[in-house]
């Protein structure tokens, strides 16, 4: 990831392009879209060095409205492409957008994939569970009795979780946010930016058209602070509308409860620090829901590996130095020959 | 059926013959693979011309002396020009009962069987499917059968090494390809080079293989030969002269991608999948990484391609490769390609399908798929392979075409020349022309879709050039701006767009030449891909006695050659042979209206000289 | 431009019209798809016969007032036969700016085009691009327009019902509709019917959409229109006698697909990935569970085809249904069927493309990737839709077939098709025999590779079966026992077969039937698919002009049937009009060596009749 | 599942097929196919009840082999396949077979669904870290530096974990075994049948040719004491030649360590005891290494939900107790009609 500072200082508005935004009014992809100009802005990064790279979807319109380079592929191969991309050019900042069929439904594998890899790139993945561009049918993140045009009778398959998902494939940074959390995204947008390898991040993001509001018992105003709990690197995990509610190891059991400060001689030295190169809690955080455990939202996991495209281009100049310049006459003319 | 006999003979003795044809065959663990590869060698020292067919059994390691263990290696060699590994074998080498079983039906009526007898044990008969030994009933008349028991002579020859018995055995190759070295009066010495410098760090391993190849020399030379078969000699043919070296298809295809990205001054990005036969290609371009090759093994055959487009869109060549069941999974993302104009390269090296079908054998089946296996109207160039050592210019052809024209090219190839060899007169790179990609860098009056008014290429762009942003993709995109666009003129005007500019290449490539024979002529051969060897040897044999028939063989398939229709219209009669259920021949008459005939083969084997020259001769003498 | 003024008109003043196209079009928002769904009914329950056309917005749901987001929904109507939903308009409704400029263009000289003036706000016309308002200038002089404020009058005719400005603004659509029941003379109460049962539970707004209509039809009614606009008589056409109701082509093939399983006795498993515009198959059939049907959303086209195949092994009836890039991702997979032989069907609704295309837009160009476009020869039969209706027959037949000959079929529709509708009259299943499947349960000399005599089918037989557990697989299978082989003579044997069988086909299928006119006229006009609606008017109006035209519509693409090369040879001229490049032409050249020529367009627009004239008039006058 | 009793007691010969087993003569396979054949005599499994679903492979042969109905398929795509099967006929025990390029690499994203809908099938992953059958690349479950003919120098990606995949994906049983254990694997094959949903047990095979004695390192005689752990739930987890290693939590981090019996006080009760309803727990046994830990092997997880083809099937059900069995009469004069 190069940080190039463009010469003069750009604007959020410097990363949108001149064509109209398609989304229905009201939809979450607004709020992340904004963010992101936001964020690379913040950043000063240069529009001419990131590419954004997409699937299809409602989500995967967004290289449209971002004025840099942007490739609008195919459903569900964009880790894929865009890994073509860095194996190319390593240079080039990348991101990858897509939605949750895009990305865990058709495109699972090349997720996983890139996510083991650790390709040097930020992946957002904008989960409304539902398919919006489709016109809402369910799609794999969906809990469990979603009706939808392609289950009229509610859905019965076992929704995956993206960022237990992303954990199990070997994902190495896992991160979430909100789309409207329009302070927590940007930051969680830097730190994956910031990640050199393969950043994961799954933004919950409102479908007001086929899904409004699935979200809304840990999103909506009035419930954020007993819903969710932003977690911090080495701070402990305190959430609730008066900071007094913590997350506590349970003996030897390896689960989490929920404990008060200040109830049953709980004190905040007694509450877990987040450690975000921890693995296992990471997988824990991730697993907890609503409403008997708030949403853990921020950088779950943060442990970084040597990158693909790293080694790759690494391996070729390692072999370069060591056998210097391949000589092409040399390599037309190797093996056995023989004159006539 | 002769006895070995102890006459001797001297050596000048020889019969000159023009070519032979020898196929080493015996268990996967018998080595076939590099006694073929030395013989070859040492034919190619000779200054024989030559073609070759490794041919490899469907498992990895079958147990010992089944039959579906056999694995063997055909050399043709000669001193005129070679153009198929041969129809029969002049002679048949066997070191067990399974690799009799397997070959014996392609060995000429009087040919040689060479048999290790230490080999036919009551075991290994029964694992072949023998009632009884073939070797000791009448089974065997109508051939010169030698039998040897190649494998006590081994352990003869080798017993001062102190290997074991198991060891020593596996020097058994080496004491067959001796053998067959003195019967054709080859020099040992670029074997034994070999031996040396394989085995530098033991000794003993390569004392022993040396000691068996001459042991094998020896026993031809020293006289135990069965009288009527004398050592032959193939004088070297009349060869261009210059720097050869043998070359698989799968080598020159190599070589000629990383030629071809040289000439237009790219990276060269290449994404796979592993599948049989392709895979070779990918294993030959990982260990060219002192050229910069980037080699990467996707998880699939849709994220290889996927991968080579977004290795194009950032400003390298992206190739991908694979078979017929992994070009049908390419297909969707091929789609994306074309939609936005992107070069991209896909080798296809075809095998017997549908479905798995059988991996390791040769067909021709892929030419639909490559023509039209895309959703909506997606046209893109087609170009063969016909040779081993053609892979080199049609690689090049491919990369050149691809860039030029901002598009996905095909390049069909097969399992056949995959791994068949030949020699290659070493090209000198000077003599081809570069064709440098030109980058769009003018920020002035920019657009991804404006065309280039020529070839109707649209401007390639490196992600990272100052003032060019843009956003492309698959959705139908405004002419010129790339914009998103659901006007139905405009997608009438890029559909045509798209359909005009393949068709243009037509226009840029050659026009078709005859190979052999005069335009006109009362029938005309064409063919495309690795038939060519076969075909032009049986039209040069009926040539030959007299019949007034011509050979076109087609590099491009789709666009065709823009003369190729009237062309074919002057002939009395096309036929058009091929590997497959009739692909091509679908083609020529849909594009022209002439009244081709298909002649199809699905054997999974390449066509037999033989076999063409049949049906050429029922078509001219009724 | 005519003004809306107020003379008293008696409704018996109606001028008797044969028939007429009407257009909704307004904003996402507007409605215009239920409008146009009860104006449907209404001519339906009139006796008409009649044809629509419903047009979304590619966005979701576009900005209010942005031309990208109008929706738009046609109705041809008619006393005579409806063959397509009309080339140009007689009346378009327009609710906004956007719709105006959008659709103006469709209308006929001196059509009517009534317009919601309250919607043209400087605001709203600045969306859709207007300088000016067309309203006020002379732009729209060729037509007949009635400007109406509609959401003024709508939010008047509904204040007794207490709603807010913006919801009361949503009875608009009513408001337009009963102005046009009032021009055609048509009846309210199955519209009143409808929206008191759909807002049962919310009678206000039930009222509320009521009282629109009302009001609309009064004002027709009560004299508000200008002169030269009368009210137009559409008489009942004469049509078959029977129960009717209107279906879309995917109302038809969801019906057929469940009568087809029925009438073989067999259970549905359907599998699919949301595309548009296949996925109103598998919502369809979801909704269709107490017929036991049982549908997969797959996690993609892969799978879902995999299942479906894993489905029909099980001994149910695989059908997996898409687009054509979720198709071209299928092909690997439907080779593991052809190569296994197990049934399975594939709908493909045509769209736009390469690539992602025009997802909401229609063309025919998946036709050679149906027929060609899979790895190795693996052929399979191809059929296709050619109306809305034909939809319930062609499923059957696929069902038929890929039972009956034991191989994937593939079913080709449209996005026309997809969702158009027609008035169909509903079948007696009485009328259809049964052709139930006979798993195969006997164990005597079972081998799950031998065949029937006729059919070249092998047997089906359901896991759990006693004594005939077997493998199969994708790997080529010995003749007879199924087993692996890699046999040369096995191949070629059984690729033979599996193109016999499909060949077979042919003479299971019925001869091909001219549609309209003799054999051996002057020029014959060769469709496949949605084009039969406007070929068939053309065809007719040509001939009614005394053309020798004759019109010929295949349902079975591949194998084509065993006349139609004769029947082709016979006429004077061939034109094959298609919604692609030029590919049925291509393979009825291939096929036949008859000089059929394209006559091609991809806008993503059906044949107008008034286009397909125009070619045969221009071939047959010269 | 339905174990259903033939008449005659079967042995394991009985569910061999006669056809020539064509795997590399000492190849792991051969053992795993015994250990099957076993585990079905063992259970009395009706062979034309089970149906062998695979996909391409060394490992995929093996439907071949198994006196059952078997369908050997396409590369990757088995477990959706056997899906299908079950969605046609849930009646028949299926079970999965292939290698790690066929359910990892190509056949991953099918793997996870399989996992996250719960089918009820057994799912056999060979996993010998290369391609067999086409002739020895490097796979995703190859360690990094694996040289192979597509890396000849050297693999520079990181590895997915098949178990860690499977757990992060929503599988609800997760067992690993060894080829050559030839009495742990059949108990570990039993547990998987027995289990009512998706049961995924990953086998470490030796490919003798491409890949030898990869796993040597926790499979040899020798070593095997110390360097694998068999867990079993309810049990202390306790290894090694003299039995007195265990596993212990260390202290609020989220981290096991290994301890002895009999030294710095530790004894017996405080090793943990097995929980294999404890995902967190089977994640951290599931990413145990050597040289640092063993490798566990056994039911790592089995915390049964419900299937997706039982509520597919019961959907169906409810919806035909509901509304009656269809009549399709009816359904043909649904909506509005009219008579003419
Ligand atoms: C190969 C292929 N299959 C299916 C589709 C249809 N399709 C487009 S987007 C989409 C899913 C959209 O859902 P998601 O990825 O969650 O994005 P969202 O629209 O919710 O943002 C589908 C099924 C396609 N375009 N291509
Ligand atoms: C679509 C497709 N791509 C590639 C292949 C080639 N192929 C066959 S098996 C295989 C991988 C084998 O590895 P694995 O699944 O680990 O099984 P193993 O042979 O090691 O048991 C590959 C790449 C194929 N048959 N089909
Ligand atoms: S359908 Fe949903 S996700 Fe798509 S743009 Fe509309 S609100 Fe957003
Ligand atoms: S290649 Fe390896 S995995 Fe395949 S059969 Fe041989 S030893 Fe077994
Ligand atoms: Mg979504
Ligand atoms: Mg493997």
């Amino acid at each position: 990831m190069n940080v190039q500072t463009a010469p003069e200082k750009l604007t959020a508005k410097d990363y949108a392009t001149d064509q109209e935004v398609r989304w229905c009014p009201g939809c979450g992809d607004y709020a992340i879209l904004k963010s992101v100009q936001r964020t690379l802005a913040d950043l000063q990064a240069d529009p001419e060095q990131t590419v954004f790279v997409s699937g299809i979807g409602c989500a995967a319109r967004f290289p449209y409205y971002m004025e840099t380079y942007g490739f609008h592929t195919i459903h569900g191969r964009s880790p894929a492409i865009a890994t073509g991309v860095k194996l190319a050019n390593p240079e080039l900042d990348v991101w990858v957008v897509g939605g949750d069929g895009d990305m865990l439904s058709i495109g699972g594998n090349h997720t996983m994939h890139v996510l083991r890899r650790n390709v040097d790139l930020q992946i957002l993945l904008f989960n409304n569970e539902i398919y919006g561009l489709t016109k809402g049918q369910y799609s794999p993140t969906s809990h469990i009795g979603t009706r939808s045009p392609s289950t009229p009778f509610g859905s019965v398959d076992r929704p995956v979780s993206a960022a237990q998902f992303a954990i199990g494939a070997g994902g190495r940074f896992v991160a979430r946010s909100v789309d409207i959390l329009q302070k927590h995204l940007p930051v969680v947008l830097k730190r994956a930016y910031e990640n050199k390898g393969a950043s994961f991040v799954e933004i919950f993001q409102n479908c007001l058209v086929y899904n409004d509001a699935v979200f809304s018992h840990f999103t909506e105003k009035s419930v954020q602070a007993d819903m969710q709990i932003h977690v911090e690197h080495g701070e402990p995990l305190i959430f609730g509308t008066e900071s007094n509610k913590g997350l506590r190891m349970k003996n030897d059991v390896l689960e989490l409860e929920i404990v008060t400060i200040g109830e049953d001689g709980v004190t905040e030295g007694d509450i877990l620090l987040h450690d975000e190169t921890n693995r296992p809690l990471a997988m824990l955080l991730a697993s907890m829901q609503p409403p008997a455990f708030p949403v853990a939202l921020g950088v779950l996991y943060c442990d970084p590996a040597p990158t693909y495209d790293g080694a790759v281009h690494d391996q070729v100049n390692a072999i370069k130095d060591e056998k210097g310049e391949g000589d092409f006459d040399k390599l037309l003319r190797q093996g056995h020959t023989w004159e006539v | 059926m002769s006895e070995v006999t102890a006459i001797e003979r001297p050596e000048e003795k020889r019969d000159e013959v023009e070519s032979a044809v020898v196929r080493f065959a015996g268990d996967s663990g018998d080595g076939m693979q590099l006694t073929g590869t030395q013989f070859t060698l040492t034919a190619a020292l000779a200054g024989n011309d030559l073609a070759t067919f490794p041919d490899f059994p469907a498992e990895i390691r079958a147990p010992a002396g089944t039959t579906f263990g056999v694995s063997a290696f055909q050399i043709n060699f000669g001193a005129r020009r070679i153009m198929t590994s041969g129809d029969d074998l002049d002679v048949l080498v066997v070191m067990n009962p399974a690799a009799l079983i397997t070959n014996l039906s392609d060995v000429k009526p009087g040919g040689i069987v060479i048999a290790d007898t230490g080999s036919f044990t009551d075991r290994n008969l029964a694992k072949a499917g023998y009632d009884g030994n073939p070797l000791d009933d009448d089974s065997l008349d109508k051939y010169r059968v030698v039998k040897i028991d190649m494998s006590r002579l081994t352990v003869e020859a080798v017993k001062d090494y102190g290997l074991s018995n198991k060891d020593a055995l596996r020097s058994k190759n080496m004491w067959a390809l001796g053998l067959v070295y003195w019967m054709y009066g080859r020099r040992r010495k670029a074997s034994t080079d070999w031996l040396n410098a394989k085995f530098e760090k033991r000794p003993e391993i390569a004392g022993a293989n040396i000691a068996a190849l001459n042991a094998g020399h020896a026993f031809g030379e020293t006289a135990e030969m069965p009288a009527e078969i004398g050592g032959y000699n193939i004088p070297a043919a009349e060869i261009a002269p210059g720097l050869y070296r043998t070359v698989t298809g799968t080598d020159a295809i190599a070589l000629g991608l990383l030629a071809g990205t040289r000439l237009a001054n790219l990276g060269l990005t290449f994404c796979s999948y592993p599948i049989t036969p392709a895979s070779a290609l990918l294993h030959q371009l990982a260990a060219m990484k002192e050229f910069g090759v980037v080699t990467f093994q996707a998880e699939d055959e849709i994220a290889a391609v996927g991968a080579a487009i977004g290795a194009s869109y950032a400003g390298s060549l992206g190739v991908t490769s694979s078979s017929g069941p992994g070009i049908a999974l390419k297909m969707e993302a091929i789609g994306l390609a074309i939609a936005t104009e992107l070069p991209l390269i896909i080798v296809n090296s075809q095998r017997a399908g549908p479905s798995t079908g059988m991996p390791t054998k040769t067909e021709q089946s892929d030419l639909y798929q490559a023509v039209f296996g895309r959703n909506a109207d997606a046209p893109l160039p087609v170009i063969s392979v016909s040779s081993s050592t053609d892979g080199f210019e049609v690689a090049i052809e491919a990369v050149r075409l691809a860039t030029k024209f901002m598009t996905p090219v095909m390049l069909l190839t097969d399992g056949y020349l995959a791994n068949a060899s030949e020699p290659w007169l070493i090209p000198d790179m000077a003599d081809y022309a570069p064709f440098e990609v030109k980058f769009r860098t003018d920020p002035k009056d920019f657009q991804p879709f404006t065309r280039d008014d020529d070839t109707l290429a649209r401007p390639w762009v490196k992600p990272g050039t100052p003032q060019l942003a843009h956003r492309i993709g698959g959705i139908e995109r405004a002419d010129g701006s790339g914009h998103i666009s659901y006007d139905a003129d405009n997608h009438q005007k890029m559909t045509d767009l798209r359909a005009a500019k393949i068709n243009g290449i037509a226009d840029d490539i050659p026009e078709q030449e005859i190979d052999q024979g005069e335009a006109g002529a009362s029938l005309v051969v064409v063919g495309w891909g690795s038939t060519y060897g076969p075909i032009s040897r049986a039209v040069n044999n009926m040539r030959n006695e007299g019949f007034n028939v011509a050979h076109i063989h087609l590099r491009y398939i789709w666009p065709l050659p823009r003369n190729l229709g009237d062309l074919l219209k002057g002939f009395g009669q096309v036929l058009v042979p091929e590997m497959n259920k009739g692909q091509l021949v679908t083609l020529l008459r849909a594009q022209y209206l002439v009244a081709a005939e298909g002649f199809n083969k699905v054997n999974g084997k390449p066509f037999l000289i033989n076999e063409l020259e049949t049906a050429i001769r029922g078509r001219l003498e009724n």
